[in-house]
């Protein structure tokens, strides 16, 4: 009982603070592609991590299996959002700051 | 019993909503924008529901579902009312929005106040 | 613990409406006013209403979204700066509000068991729905018996919107002598969007049949499955193209469905009237009241389905097929 | 009479006749055979709300349980002589006006929208009808947006691109009226634990004055009467009714015209009386002296706004307006005279506007617009119309051995019954006014003769529109001169509101 218990708390407590850290991301990060991969983390890992300590506490029951599938799908869909957003993004003609910086330097050398 | 029952924690929850109910009043009054008004309309019925359920709520009771270990529920009749006014809401929006769709064909604009001018130039 | 959850709820709730009123852009407004409804549905669970959370999270998240989307994409997109100085509109606003609050100050406190409105009706929802109709959920009980008759106005509510906004913007059919393949609404270059898509298709009507049938013992109902399907339905149409939907579950089909949906439900109240009852008085269906009950609330919950899941697709086509028509 | 197993399921009959017609119509493939589910639906329904009015005479209120529970717990049909008067001019109006719709419709709506049309006219009756069935305040509401949420997109199939504009005012402005109306249900809710109307008017009856609660229930008034004068275009609250009258298909003026704020003036009916009780209502809150000057005020401005107008149908619309003033007047005089006036002038505006909004649509038949400049000349083309047109506007003027003289005859009574001269002479001015309005439309249409004449192309209309047009010019007539049935139902309806619930 005891351990579960912690073990809950270590999830809940750490998926909270990748949440955190999304959210903290997604605001001081400088451009669309880098807040994406902000997103990405509470997406993914918080949920991920969030699902799984609430599962510790249900124990063996239909709820664990409702969590369970929820935690599925989450993580099927999460990553597929990210992916066509980045796609959407590419395709209207938003560049990663990455090559931006790239051409730049480009352009300086030459 | 006629001084104010300054219960503050025990009314805080209708006062919030109302405040977001006029919010959305306010939305929906002052903006021309005619999807800006739809969105207040949303938010103004949206904030009702609110306040409805409120007033469904019981303190350590549980939702209305039997259980046998639970024998304390919230009242369900606010909730059964609230879910016929949320398919009524989202009726009224539906019908809103192909009115807007069609104006913007027809008029060019979905600023309440061309739209005036459009109609008087004629 | 539960009042902080609240407290945090509502004061995001606030914060939310206050951006909507001040953005101009009506995308984020939009996007807004699905978060605040999604916030709201979050309060709804904590205040114990999990089947309005259910159907809000549902419909104004969901529906509603995609909809004022829909509907964006064939007008602007920015609001103008108002001309002028709102002043009346917050004064009659401060009015309204303060008449609220000052009808407020005799409600019972939040959350007290004793106030009338827990005293009079409800009780008897509680303590007999499970003997005289059956299903654990009382708000299934409520919703489909006690007062089915609203349950019956709101199936035509949402079909008459469907009506509404199929009159207004109307369908054309353009699948004449046009091969699916040159569809250009198909989202051609989104592989892994398209892939996942059929993926989860079955899954989620999978989950829309569960939501219907198991109404009557968790959150759900008629209502809200209709919705899932009728998502279901729209992301086939944004990743696989609109025509190919269209082939699927042409219109033809669906306004039948929604049709249907509708005189089930009025047909189940009538064949009570044909067995002595009165309207909606599912106890003369079966062999015994509890088992007409079952079999009522069975049928007028599939009704409910089909109507709605019919007409947000109806409504959802309306507002697609507008802007090449 | 097709369907009578008991007379104890005619309440129900009343509305499940238009609304389970309207999905038929759709299942149909041609716009005639919709029509034809739609004209026979709306027949019956009146045949329906014939035989109730009888069985209540005899037998009194009639109540109905759906679903067969009990009052509090399930929802109750309700009639009483009031319910089953506005039962039955909306279901006259609507028998008469489907057969009319048949040329108008195909002469102004798109053919692929006919079905639509004629399913969203059911949806609509039937939204209306169970408005005034129902005795459970929630199940009014609901209602109440079925019967709007049609009528959006009715108005909105009008020709002219302004009917957009007209129905999404409408709509901004229903939705609004109509959440205060679910603000205030909810407030009364919350204080007595019901939603049954005569549950309500029992348990409010027993919060003393003094007590807790009572804010609660003023504040619940107060928003209960904001959204139902939102809704009966009440003066200043009347802002999307002249777009929305003047844009909406001919057919679906004349139909609203004739029944929607009708139905809101009931709802407003039932709420202070019948649940709140007049005597608080209007002892205490005053509504007598709240709404006395806005029905002055809409008499008379809306009148003046009137004379006006180039467009018609919208001197028309406001004149509505003027006219639903001297319903609330009658209302807000707390006699049973003055409520019985306000209760007849609904029968009786019912007919009269009826009458002129499908002249409007019979001009709108031949000449394609109703603007005064088209009238010119009408008199001798389409002489059985315009004659219409002459005997309606004199019934509006309340001229006497016409249905609008008994009326305001009863009005000016109960005018006189409070001492009060002035507001005698109001009504008098606001029918002065009417004469002059209505006089411009009969002098251009008679004595201001069209110079070139063109062929025999705007001859007279087709008597599809003409007879139920000329049925009601002959109820004004009729109504006018025998007008024992109408004064005896509203002077009855009155006494029952009065005595009602008593506090």
């Amino acid at each position: 009982m005891e351990i579960t218990a912690i073990i809950t708390a270590l999830c809940l407590v750490l998926g909270s603070l990748l949440g955190i850290t999304g959210g903290i991301g997604v605001y001081r990060l400088p451009d669309f592609f880098t807040r994406l991969h902000a997103c990405g983390i509470t997406d993914s890992a918080c949920a991920f991590l969030i699902l799984s300590g609430l599962m510790f506490q249900t124990g063996t029951s239909l709820e664990t299996v409702k969590l369970l599938f929820i935690l599925i799908f989450l993580l099927i869909t999460s990553p597929t959002s990210t992916h066509a957003l980045a796609k959407a993004a590419l395709n209207s003609g938003e560049t990663p700051l990455m090559e931006q910086q790239q051409t730049q330097q480009k352009r300086e050398e030459r | 019993m006629d001084s104010i029952p300054m219960n503050v924690s025990g009314h805080f929850n209708y006062w919030v909503a109302i405040f977001l109910m006029m919010t959305g009043f306010y939305v929906v009054i002052s903006r021309g924008n005619l999807i800006k008004k739809l969105i207040g309309l949303n938010l103004f019925s949206t904030s009702v529901f609110i306040l409805y359920i409120s007033l469904g709520k019981i303190h350590g009771a549980t939702a209305p579902i039997a259980s046998e270990t639970f024998h304390l529920y919230s009242n369900p009749l606010p909730h059964v009312l609230i879910l016929t006014a949320i398919v009524v809401g989202v009726a009224t929006t539906a019908v809103g929005l192909a009115l807007t769709a069609r104006i913007y064909e027809q008029y060019g604009t979905i600023e309440e106040d061309e739209i005036r001018i459009k109609d008087e130039s004629l | 613990m539960e009042l902080f959850i609240d407290i945090t709820l509502l004061t995001f709730l606030c914060i939310t409406a206050l951006a909507i009123t001040v953005i101009r852009k009506l995308f984020c407004a939009v996007m807004l006013a699905g978060i605040f409804s999604l916030l709201s549905a979050c309060l709804f669970v904590s205040m114990d209403a999990v089947d309005v959370a259910f159907t809000e999270a549902a419909v104004g998240t969901g529906i509603a979204t995609v909809l004022m989307l829909a509907a964006l994409n064939l007008s602007h997109s920015r609001e103008k700066c108002p001309p002028y100085q709102p002043l009346l509109a917050l004064l009659v606003v401060c009015t309204t509000g303060a008449v609220l609050v000052y009808g407020t100050m005799d409600l019972p406190a939040f959350g007290d068991a004793t106030a009338p409105i827990h005293h009079h009706v409800a009780p008897r929802y509680i303590e007999q729905s499970q003997q005289e109709i059956g299903p654990p959920n009382f708000v299934t009980s409520i919703l489909a018996s006690y007062r089915g008759y609203d349950t019956l106005a709101e199936t035509v509510v949402i079909f008459t919107a469907g009506l509404s906004v199929v009159a207004l913007l109307g369908i054309r059919d353009r699948r004449g002598g046009q091969s699916i393949t040159t569809d250009r609404s198909a989202m051609k270059g989104y592989l892994v969007l398209r892939v996942v898509t059929k993926l989860l298709l079955p899954f989620i009507f999978l989950f829309a049949l569960y939501v219907q049938f198991h109404g009557d013992y968790g959150p759900g109902g008629g209502f809200q499955a209709g919705v899932i399907f009728a998502s279901g339905v729209i992301i086939h149409s944004l990743t696989l193209g609109r025509d190919r939907t269209l082939k699927a579950f042409p219109q033809r089909f669906l306004t039948i469905l929604a049709t249907a949906g509708v005189l089930l439900y009025g047909g189940t109240g009538l064949a009570a009237m044909v067995r002595g009852g009165n309207f909606l008085d599912y106890s003369v269906l079966g062999a015994t009241a509890l088992a007409g009950q079952h079999l009522g609330i069975f049928l007028v919950e599939l009704g409910v389905g089909v109507t709605v899941f019919a007409s947000m697709t109806l409504m959802y086509y309306a507002f697609s097929y507008r802007k090449e028509a | 009479m097709i369907h009578l197993p008991h007379l104890a399921h005619l309440a129900i009959w009343q509305v499940l006749f238009p609304l389970l017609a309207a999905p038929l119509c759709l299942l149909l493939r041609s716009g005639r055979l919709a029509w034809l589910i739609a004209t026979l639906a709306s027949w019956a329904s009146l045949a329906v709300s014939v035989l109730l009015l009888r069985t209540i005479n005899c037998n009194g209120p009639l109540t109905y349980n759906l679903g067969g529970w009990p009052a509090p717990w399930g929802i109750t049909y309700h009639v009483d002589a009031l319910s089953a008067f506005v039962l039955l001019i909306v279901s006259a109006m609507a028998a008469l006006v489907m057969p009319y719709a048949a040329k108008s419709v195909s002469r102004e709506i798109d053919v692929e929208n006919h079905r639509l049309f004629y399913a969203l006219l059911l949806i609509c009756q039937a939204g209306l009808l169970g408005i005034v069935v129902t005795g459970d305040a929630f199940n009014m509401y609901v209602f109440l947006e079925l019967s709007s949420l049609s009528s959006y997109a009715l108005i909105a199939l009008g020709k002219r691109r302004r009917a957009l504009t007209a129905a999404f005012q409408y709509l901004v402005m229903g939705t609004i009226g109509a959440t205060f109306i679910l603000i205030g249900i909810g407030l009364l809710y919350s204080l007595t634990g019901t939603l049954n109307i005569q549950d309500l008017a029992v348990r409010i009856a027993l919060i003393p004055t003094s007590a807790v609660g009572h804010r609660t229930l003023i504040t619940a008034f107060a928003f209960l009467t904001v959204g139902f004068s939102l809704k009966l275009a009440l003066f200043p609250l009347h802002l999307w009714l002249p777009n929305a009258y003047t844009y909406a298909p001919s057919v679906v003026t004349t139909f609203l015209a004739a029944t929607a704020t009708k139905v809101a003036v009931y709802m407003l009916l039932r709420f202070s009386f019948s649940i709140l009780g007049s005597r608080f209502v209007f002892e205490q809150l005053t509504l007598g002296k709240i709404m006395l000057l806005p029905s002055l005020a809409a008499i008379i401005i809306a009148s003046l706004v009137a004379i006006f107008q180039y467009d018609i149908k919208r001197m028309l619309a406001y004149s509505s307006i003027a006219q639903i003033g001297y319903m609330t007047l009658g209302i807000s005089l707390n006699s049973h005279t003055g409520l019985m006036a306000g209760i007849l002038h609904m029968f009786n505006h019912a007919l009269m506007k009826g009458a002129l909004f499908m002249v409007m649509g019979a001009v709108s038949y031949r000449v394609g617009s109703v603007y005064l400049n088209d009238f010119r000349g009408l008199g001798r083309r389409m002489p059985w119309t315009m004659a219409a047109f002459v005997i309606g506007g004199l019934s509006l003027m309340g001229v006497p051995l016409t249905a609008g003289f008994i009326s305001k005859w009863f009005l000016i009574e109960a005018a006189l019954e409070t001492g009060w001269w002035s507001i005698t002479a109001v009504i008098l001015l606001g029918s002065l006014l009417a004469v002059i309005y209505i006089w411009r439309v009969v002098e251009t249409a008679y004595f201001n003769p069209l110079q070139e004449i063109e062929d025999d192309e705007h001859t007279e209309a087709p008597a599809s529109l003409l007879i139920p047009l000329w049925i009601l010019i002959g109820a004004n007539i009729y109504f006018g001169i025998d007008t024992s049935v109408p004064v005896d139902m509203a002077s009855w309806a009155a006494s029952a509101l009065l005595e009602g619930t008593m506090r």
